[in-house]
């Protein structure tokens, strides 16, 4: 499926979904409380077929987290990256997608972790690398401890 | 550690639990999985990772993008090879330039040596797993010729640093073709050895055929890739789905069963190191001349974001950078195989006896830094 | 022509008529007791060398080669370390059994070479139900290592425990058919009577096709009930770290590890008295020359050497095959090596009865 | 019907012990093999064999500086290693002298390298268009005490090598 055809397809079922700007894959740019409905209809439209979640990340940036899924389609072979951007750093929070794969499950677990964002009906949302009693959220750009050196 | 309402359910069933790790001969590094045990029959089991977490994606926030080969060595350390070349291609892909052909041939002819080398310690190892304590010597007698191979053209022999953004730290010893080229040959001479010891034997058969079965849908909803999810039918293969270097040159097949059970993962290594092997004698001859590093100013990527998947041993490898177009990247990810093999576990071991989960485990061949990061 | 029974004899008049006859049964005891602890330590300790040079040349090495010349003393330097070592105490472990657990494992492997004839005459205790004592003696061993298991207060332990009665309880019955057959052949449960019946040629040749399968399944049987090669799943290293001995050190964990190799001894020298001859030399019907230069052999030496290949064999067993898993090693005692020894049984029955053996 | 399922029952017990020994049999040869002829020993007995050992001429050792006869070196002190380095294991100590030409000129004091901390990337050796440092063979890296690791690779005394002027007009050019 090219480009033009992902666009129309998406922008059809979803209007306010912006486009992205990247030039590897289809970028879809959805509101954190859209983004579980779009995962769902790429997962389960006949045309689509995203039944794999390659990569699920997030990113500090400076207008908030960006959280970006890498999907694909095991049989059709297209790839398309969707991105939600959370701008309450303070408490981010989205709906999981974890039910719909379960990699994202994973994903998800790491991503609290390093980022402190909140996945809504996570069946089992702990810390997955650090220790359970660990202070902040490591991949923040804001995030300091005694190991951090200063540039 | 807090109580988790996991733990407190499962004092009061007063189940029999056993922690398999973080010291424990068969998980092969410091994992721990918290097995729950019905008998010797696994009733479920939970892994606990992250005893070996360096930070090494904020580490790399703070370096620049020649100064990453250091920690992607250290990730999966027996594919280092590769995931060197995964940020070389990301970054490459991200300044828009391409190497010369021999910069790809020569990575190419690394990454496979790094693949049969990977799953030559890969059938040692597990060998011991089940109890055959010396197919880990003859694995690890043969992986010393790729090694030395490696040290001779790149200086060192685990975690070489030497595919790099732009291409390649130098070029390749004079002796590296010819060494090569023995080495071939000698392995495919030394392969149906270890079929004669391991895979044909009965014993072998009746611990694997059958056990730890996942099928298709579960190994692409857990996003199990690599050998593991090959054996179940899934089309993973990103040196086919997505060819970068001199893959779209060769002519290779892509190894797939649809049994899905420990024989068949263990069975799609066996046959991939033969794959690797005509791969290497389809490239060693015909090393194009060129440079081996190109003359940029200085290397970052612009601003932007860039995936870059690539095969390693282990399965599917995706680099995610973040650029604000600054000569350190602003976030870099990196989706590691075994991060995502290993959670299949204990789907597939689940009502299996103790010493199948070892078998199990084995067979996903998980390297644990690589799941830790 | 070889015969040691005038030297002990000699031994024993010397003590009769030294000392009165309480004194005397107490010193040759002694004298017993010391001289088989001795040989127990020395071909403990060598067959561990033994088992570590062997493996090392089946795998490309070297193995040990550092103390004393080809690393001879490798295992006696061992012995020191064990010696030296820290005996740990489980804080919740059952401390009687725990620390009896590795006595009643080294007393059963040492009470069963006293029966065992090494040479004619050179035999501590010639039992008229020779196999069954040693049968019934070997399966102790299995006690101490539920003992040991248990009182580990570890749940690997308890689990390699657990395996290892399964196991050694369900392989006794093939150990014992499979001797039961060349008792019928033999006719006499006494281990010298055994011998002397094969004279004219070990029961091996002999006894046709189904002595071979017999063998065959004792070695299995044999390889089983020490615990050892494909079947050590009482240990499991992969799977239980090292089963029912986790929990011990030093000296007590030597023991365990004495009494693996002594009991491959053992089954390697019952195997080499009921099959392959014991200590009489290897002859070739009506090829005379040849027979009396094999006579000149000593018994002792034809006794160990086939007892060293024996031995040899499991160890290659060892070192190539991947272990069994626990159903599967049920499996092949109840499904296979069963009944396969009860057909044989009556095969050999019915060729003792018309008398078809050589 | 049942007797012909027996009989094939049976025949496949049979068949499936003689395959199961035949693929036994199998192994054992490869390892009984090996035991009989066993080609090539892999052990090498390191402490005597020091004098035979011999690295591959690129092997990454550790971090040397190369000093000619007149004990000096190549390095301009121009800091592009102690940049490179990504985990901090060079350090450099420069002072600014006055040339022969009235320039003032930087030129090295201590160069500092810490073993401990290099995970031998080769990109400083890489950057030095000076080749001033290259790596060595050596390989037996243990002390007892940590602070052998830290080394001074500049020898006491030594200099820095003059290099032949860069043309003026290469320099406005």
């Amino acid at each position: 499926m090219t480009r033009e055809e992902m666009t129309a397809l998406v922008r059809g079922k979803f209007p306010d979904v912006k486009l992205g700007s990247n030039k590897q894959f289809p970028e879809f740019i959805a509101a954190p409380d859209q983004i579980h409905s779009l995962c769902t209809a790429l997962k389960e439209d006949a045309q689509t077929k995203m039944d794999y979640l390659f990569c699920e990340t997030a990113a500090d940036r400076k207008d908030g987290f960006h959280l970006v899924y890498h999907l694909t389609s095991s049989a059709l072979g297209h790839c398309v990256m969707l991105r939600t951007v959370l701008t309450d750093k303070a408490k981010p929070e989205v709906e999981t997608v974890g039910g719909i794969w379960m990699a994202a499950e994973f994903y998800e677990r790491e991503i609290f972790d390093l980022f402190g964002i909140q996945f809504a009906h996570h069946p089992d949302l702990r810390r997955i690398f650090l220790d359970d009693d660990w202070v902040g959220y490591p991949l923040r750009k804001d995030y300091k401890d005694s190991f951090t050196l200063e540039h | 550690m807090e109580e988790t309402l996991l733990d407190i359910e499962l004092k009061e069933k007063e189940e029999y639990i056993i922690n398999m790790g973080p010291q424990h001969p068969s998980t092969h590094g410091v994992l721990r999985l918290e097995v729950c045990l019905e008998g010797e029959k696994v009733k479920y089991l939970r892994p606990h990772c992250g005893y070996i977490h360096r930070g090494i994606e904020k580490m790399s926030e703070k370096l620049t993008y020649p100064q990453l080969l250091h920690l992607t060595d250290r990730m999966d350390y027996l594919s280092a090879h590769i995931n060197n070349e995964a940020v070389a291609l990301c970054v490459e892909n991200a300044m828009e330039v391409e190497v010369s052909d021999r910069v790809k041939y020569i990575r190419t002819i690394l990454a496979e040596l790094t693949r049969i080398a990977s799953h030559q310690l890969w059938w040692s190892a597990f060998g011991m797993d089940l109890g055959a304590l010396t197919t880990f010597f003859y694995g690890l007698r043969d992986r010393e010729k790729i090694l030395d191979i490696f040290e001779e053209t790149t200086g060192s022999r685990l975690i070489q640093s030497y595919i790099t953004p732009g291409g390649l730290m130098g070029d390749i010893h004079p002796n590296f073709q010819k060494r090569t080229k023995e080495f071939v040959k000698y392995f495919r001479k030394k392969l149906p050895e270890y079929d004669q010891l391991l895979t044909g034997n009965v014993i072998f058969h009746e611990r694997t055929q059958g056990i730890g079965i996942m099928s298709k849908e579960d190994a692409i909803d857990y996003g199990v890739t690599g050998p593991p999810g090959r054996a179940s039918g899934f089309h993973c293969d990103i040196r086919k789905i997505a060819p970068y270097s001199a893959y779209p040159l060769v002519k290779f097949n892509q190894i797939l069963f649809t049994e899905g059970d420990t024989f068949h993962r263990y069975l799609v290594r066996i046959k991939e190191m033969w794959e690797s092997l005509s791969i290497i004698e389809q490239l060693i001859d015909n090393i194009p001349p060129g440079e081996t590093m190109l003359s940029l100013k200085a290397i970052k990527a612009p601003k932007g974001e860039y995936y870059q998947r690539v095969e390693t041993a282990r399965g599917e490898l995706g680099v995610y950078i973040v650029s604000d177009g600054g000569p350190l990247p602003a976030r870099i990810h990196y989706r590691t195989p075994n991060f995502s093999n290993l959670f299949v576990l204990n789907k597939i071991a689940q009502g299996h006896k103790i010493a199948d989960l070892v078998a199990i485990s084995g067979s996903l061949d998980l390297v644990i830094p690589d799941i830790d990061r | 022509m070889y015969d040691f029974s005038p030297l002990v004899d000699s031994f024993s008049h010397f003590f009769t008529e030294t000392f009165s006859p309480f004194w005397a049964g107490l010193f040759s005891m002694l004298t017993l007791g010391v001289a088989i602890l001795l040989f127990y330590a020395v071909i403990g300790l060598y067959l561990v060398y033994a088992e570590r040079k062997i493996c090392a040349r089946m795998q490309n090495r070297l193995g040990p080669n550092r103390v004393g010349p080809l690393g001879l003393f490798q295992t006696i330097a061992d012995l020191i370390k064990l010696l030296l070592k820290e005996l740990i105490y489980i804080r919740r472990a059952d401390a009687l059994l725990f620390n009896m657990a590795p006595f009643i494992v080294i007393v059963a492997s040492i009470m069963a070479i006293g029966s065992i004839p090494f040479a004619k005459g050179l035999q501590a205790i010639d039992l008229n139900i020779g196999v069954l004592y040693i049968l019934a003696i070997s399966s102790m061993g299995v006690i101490g290592i539920l003992i040991a298991g248990w009182s580990s207060n570890n749940k690997y332990s308890v689990i390699g425990a657990m395996r290892s009665g399964a196991q050694v309880i369900s392989y006794e019955l093939s150990l014992g058919l499979a001797l039961l057959c060349m008792i019928t052949f033999a006719g006499s449960m006494q281990l010298s009577e055994i011998i002397k019946s094969q004279q004219d040629g070990w029961w091996i040749f002999k006894g046709h096709l189904p002595a071979l399968i017999a063998f065959g399944v004792y070695l299995i049987a044999g390889t089983a009930e020490t615990n050892r090669g494909p079947f050590d799943l009482a240990e499991a290293e992969s799977e239980l770290t090292a089963g029912f001995h986790t929990e011990y050190s030093g000296i007590k964990f030597a023991f365990f590890f004495l009494a693996e190799y002594m009991n491959m001894f053992i089954v390697a020298s019952i195997a080499t008295t009921v099959f392959l001859g014991g200590w009489l030399p290897f002859h070739i019907y009506h090829f005379e020359f040849f027979n009396k230069g094999m006579d000149f052999v000593p018994p002792v030496f034809w006794f160990f050497g086939k007892t060293a290949f024996v031995i040899y064999v499991m160890m290659w067993f060892k070192w190539t095959f991947p272990r069994l898993r626990i159903d599967q090693l049920l499996a092949l005692e109840w499904k296979y090596l069963l009944p396969i020894n009860i057909i044989n049984l009556l095969v050999i029955s019915f060729l003792t009865l018309m008398q078809w053996h050589f | 019907m049942a007797l012909l399922t027996t009989i094939k029952e049976i025949r496949k017990y049979f068949r499936d012990i003689f395959s199961g020994v035949a693929s036994l049999i199998n192994g054992m040869k490869v390892t009984g093999g090996y035991f009989i002829r066993p080609g090539e020993i892999v052990t090498q007995k390191y402490p005597e064999n020091r004098d035979q050992l011999k690295m591959m001429e690129r092997f990454k050792g550790e971090l040397v500086m190369l000093h000619d006869e007149n004990n000096q070196h190549g390095c301009v002190a121009c800091l592009t290693c102690e940049r490179k380095c990504p985990n901090g294991s060079i350090e450099l100590t420069t002072e600014r002298v006055q040339g022969e030409d009235g320039r003032s000129k930087r030129v090295l004091v201590k160069y500092i390298y810490h073993l401990e901390m290099c995970t031998f990337c080769g990109l400083c050796v890489q950057a030095c268009d000076e080749h001033a440092i290259v790596f060595s063979q050596e390989f037996e890296h243990a002390v007892f005490d940590k602070r052998g690791l830290t080394k001074q690779l500049n020898k006491p005394g030594s200099t820095a090598r003059h290099k032949p002027e860069p043309e003026p007009e290469a320099k406005t050019a």
